[in-house]
């Protein structure tokens, strides 16, 4: 069934135990919203030095959004700013690749299986939510340290 | 199945034939089931055939021609009107103004008492009444006219039942009100409002009242005149008509008093560099080239409706919407928001379903050929008053069968399987 | 007759094939001449199809489905916004608002100007230019925002030859004009302005300019880069599309910082009773159900004039004129208002036919199965500038042919013959 | 020719040498505009006690509002008012039958020649434009003079 290359088991175990949810302390707090649907995400980007030591949310929405969240969690905590804005990218486009892209599995993990969402575009809103807002919250982070650069 | 307990069905297997898009079969073989007509209806073959044969024999600009296209556009133009003057009862054909949508015919009445004289101008001792039910489309126009002028927002609220709460109506509309815009039927809870009340008391204060038809018009007989209101907006791709095409009502010696919103061609009486005069209503508010074909098609698609009758397409309306609620309860976890029963409710019905996101129920409700809106609905003040992030909607129209509920019933009940 | 002398003419008899309405007959037996292009276009067989597909097969409203149909018709309306892009060579697809018309393109700059902050606001102390060769969608507008912002409207005279007299545009474009709004080809002249000067001098001052390209856009290949203009405004209809469709194109950082102009459904990021945020441009300025079916009517003209060539267009319309205007000369007591030459110059040519007054040249014309337009076309402040109450105006497209510019000519003695 | 249903040559007539041109006294002063065309009359209106003393005109359009006015000016001159505004509503009621009437020819005399003008709707405002300015003068000269009954 087509539905499932969406709803990919590791997507649903995701949705259902969501990874880093809650908000904790934090350098940059954004709150994003889709318009189209009106999921929302507060989110907030906690940074030592270069790494990325915590990303906490609250968030409301589909089981797409949630999840996506949950895999943004665990891919960027941990990492160094630099790193986490590569899997971010290729997050991204893999969501753009309109079902064309598997997505490379060793900087993207599980997040691989949103290769299959990609393919509904009314749908990557709701995986790129969470992302958007990472990447906006650890603009502002890195805005408040300008001393830490990422390249 | 049988259906035979319920009264008032139309023929919908006749009905059908007429929607090209009706006999789609997606996903492999799974024909489509369309419950989204609150967000938009389809098209009857005779709407397109109105479209068709405009384009390809009588296609002109109106108004302005003395050849024989001109004079054939015109007529079919103006004869729209005509159409839509009697479709909701209107005193004068001159009172119909044609606009691109009700979000636009909201945005007219909004932007004429922005702009108009004394008694009508809204300015910065006024007030403007609408509900916590309405659509974004009249909200937004409202909120700007009260940005723009530093008159107050004031709304009635809602009942924990999906009604209007009019306790407080006296409170609300007072002798600073000078308008009141509220929705006949709501888009999302599926609440028939009791308008008369307020129309009857914004009258006793001098305050003009508009009435958002959106979900009226397709659904049953619209009597302006009845209503008493002041104005009265309506969409046409909701009633089997092109997008493109919206109405707005007026009476008359408002449309004369109040002052233009866009100017352009087709408007002006006269005009010079320095200063402009306007054409009497309805061509004072119609500038530019109007929306022609879709304005034929909406005539096309009111002269669908007048053929079977709106009563009609009201009772058998009301007797999926009765079906389909007495259906849904069958469903463990579903959530109806809105009126529980099929009394003073039109033909959308929001819900959710346990804590499945309305997103997830209406994708794996497409995988089964089932088309429900997800979301808020350009109604969002109502989700936050029901503490709801969205609702899945599903909305029927004079094509909607039950065979086509019980598909519903069936989808809705593997959602849950599938995310259990 | 042969017309081997005429360069660049397009294959019509292929073209015209795709035309249903170019093979009518009129009047017992007269085939059709239509020379009203400059009023609407005709629309090809590729346009009502797309029309027809989209009604049959994949109708739903946009933006806000999961199910199939509502994905369709959201990938279909955006993408016709792709093509207006390229078509138009913008920077961004987000820069490409759709609207009803022209005319509502330009009241949106006009009103969004209205309601701007710093440094974008009209009033009372600021400048509006505009030319005397505008249509009333490009005067009323500016009108209007200077009636209701105390702001003064300055224009361009035009010459004697029916251009542009740009002697005095040092003191009508000066730091306080705030912006200059000009038609790009005059739809009654046929005029082509020289905007670039214009364009340089009111970035000089820092003053925005908006475009009219409403008889441009259909025309030849349109660059809103090349243009450095502000905003551009066109319409479908006049471009093979059908009605109740039109574009603004506005700078991404313009669409940015100013306001929304109509609130609504579609328009929103976020609502509440009390405040609402905006989304991005270019929905931020489409509020409401936008036009969908006829954007993709859109986007199918555009697709089928890129398929020719706009570059091609411009040639065969460009031989058309010329022989017209040659030809037209031959004709006693007629004069043409507008250049009398092919130079910079659209295919709309205004004329006068000794004392005989437009409507009736018109109606005998008509009675030979030739339409024209008569009046003033819109465009009154001409009619004044050259002391005549209005003109006939014939105007081609890549369907008219010599042939169809001989019958205009034996029309036009036969008129003369009439009134004798 | 179907034409000629229009242009009778009563009409061409009147168009070449209209009646009663020119601006003179009168009473009450209007001007009406054609806004889809452009066609402008400015006409005076001139009472003798309860009789029509002239209609004198300034104008500007086709042959039919030309003709038309002319006409006017032949059929209301010296009728009492309310003669007059009985010849007015025969020809309003003639130029709305689209082309279903012929017109009474004891009331409308040459007027009745404007019947084929009926089928044609963008002219039908142009062969009304005269008479409607005369009906708005007439009314506006009658407010000056209470004393004047028309009925
Ligand atoms: C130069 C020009 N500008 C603006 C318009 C207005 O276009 P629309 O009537 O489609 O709004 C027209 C056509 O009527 C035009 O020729
Ligand atoms: C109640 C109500 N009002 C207004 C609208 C706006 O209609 P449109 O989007 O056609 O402008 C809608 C539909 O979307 C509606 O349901």
């Amino acid at each position: 069934m087509k539905l499932d290359s969406m709803y990919q088991e590791i997507i649903l175990d995701h949705y259902r135990n969501p990874h880093g949810k809650g908000l904790r302390d934090g350098d940059a707090e954004v709150h994003h919203v889709n318009p189209t649907c009106g999921d929302e995400i507060t989110l907030r980007v906690k940074l030592d030095g270069a790494v990325v030591e915590d990303v906490s949310y609250e968030s409301q929405g589909c089981s797409i959004s949630q999840a996506s969240a949950s895999v943004l969690n665990d891919l960027v905590v941990g990492k160094t700013v630099g790193e986490a804005q590569q899997v971010q990218e290729a997050f991204l486009e893999l969501m753009q690749s309109k079902g064309q892209s598997e997505g490379d599995e060793e900087i993207l993990e599980d997040a691989v299986a949103f290769a299959g969402v990609s393919k509904y575009p009314a749908r990557v809103k709701c995986a790129l939510l969470g992302w958007m807002a990472w990447k906006d919250a650890t603009a502002k982070a890195l805005a408040g340290h300008p001393e830490i650069t990422t390249d | 199945m049988t259906y035979s307990h319920l009264t008032g069905l139309l023929d919908t297997d006749a009905i059908r034939k007429d929607f090209p898009v009706l006999s789609r079969v997606l996903h492999d073989g799974k024909p489509l089931v369309y419950l989204d007509n609150a967000a938009t209806s389809q098209k009857p073959r005779q709407v397109l055939e109105a479209l068709n044969a405009y384009y390809e024999q009588h296609n002109s600009n109106v108004h302005r021609g003395v050849h024989v296209l001109a004079e054939e556009a015109t007529a079919l133009y103006e004869g729209a009107r005509d159409k839509v003057a009697a479709f909701i009862n209107a005193p004068s054909r001159n009172e119909v103004i044609f606009t691109k949508n009700a979000s636009e015919s909201l945005n007219l009445v909004a932007n004429m008492l922005g702009w108009a004289d004394e008694p009508y101008r809204v300015d910065a001792d006024s007030e403007i009444v609408i509900t916590e039910m309405e659509h974004h489309s009249n909200i937004v126009p409202w909120q700007l006219l009260a940005q723009r002028t530093g008159a107050k927002l004031k709304w009635f609220g809602l009942t924990d039942e999906g009604r209007l709460d009019l306790s407080n109506i006296d409170e609300l509309i007072t002798e600073k009100t000078k308008i009141v815009s509220v929705t006949l039927v709501s888009n999302l809870l599926g609440t028939v409002n009791p308008v008369e009340t307020i129309v009857r008391k914004a009258q006793s204060v001098g305050a003009l009242v508009a009435i958002d038809a959106s979900q009226a018009a397709p659904h049953a007989a619209l009597d302006v005149q009845a209503l008493e209101a002041d104005f009265v907006a309506f969409t046409g791709h909701k009633m089997l008509a092109p997008t493109g095409i919206g109405v707005l009502w007026g009476r008359q010696e408002l449309l004369e008093d109040l002052p233009p919103f866009l100017g352009g061609g087709e408007m002006i009486e006269t005009v010079t560099m320095g200063s402009s005069t306007y054409a009497p209503a309805p061509h004072k508010f119609e500038a530019g080239t109007p929306p022609i074909a879709q304005a034929i098609g909406l005539g096309a698609a009111i002269d669908y409706l007048s053929a079977i009758g709106m009563d009609k397409v009201a009772a058998h309306e009301h007797a999926i919407t009765a079906y389909a609620i007495e259906r849904l309860a069958e469903v463990p976890d579903l959530r109806i928001i809105g009126p529980r029963t099929a009394v003073d409710r039109g033909a959308a019905i929001s819900f959710t379903l346990g804590d499945i996101h309305p997103h997830d129920v209406g994708q794996v409700l497409d995988e089964q050929g089932i088309a429900v809106r997800v979301g808020h609905h350009c109604a969002r003040p109502v989700c936050l008053r029901y503490g709801i992030p969205a609702t899945t909607r599903a909305s029927f129209y004079l094509y909607s069968t039950p065979g086509e509920v019980d598909a519903l019933i069936d989808g809705l009940h593997h959602v849950r399987n599938f995310f259990a």
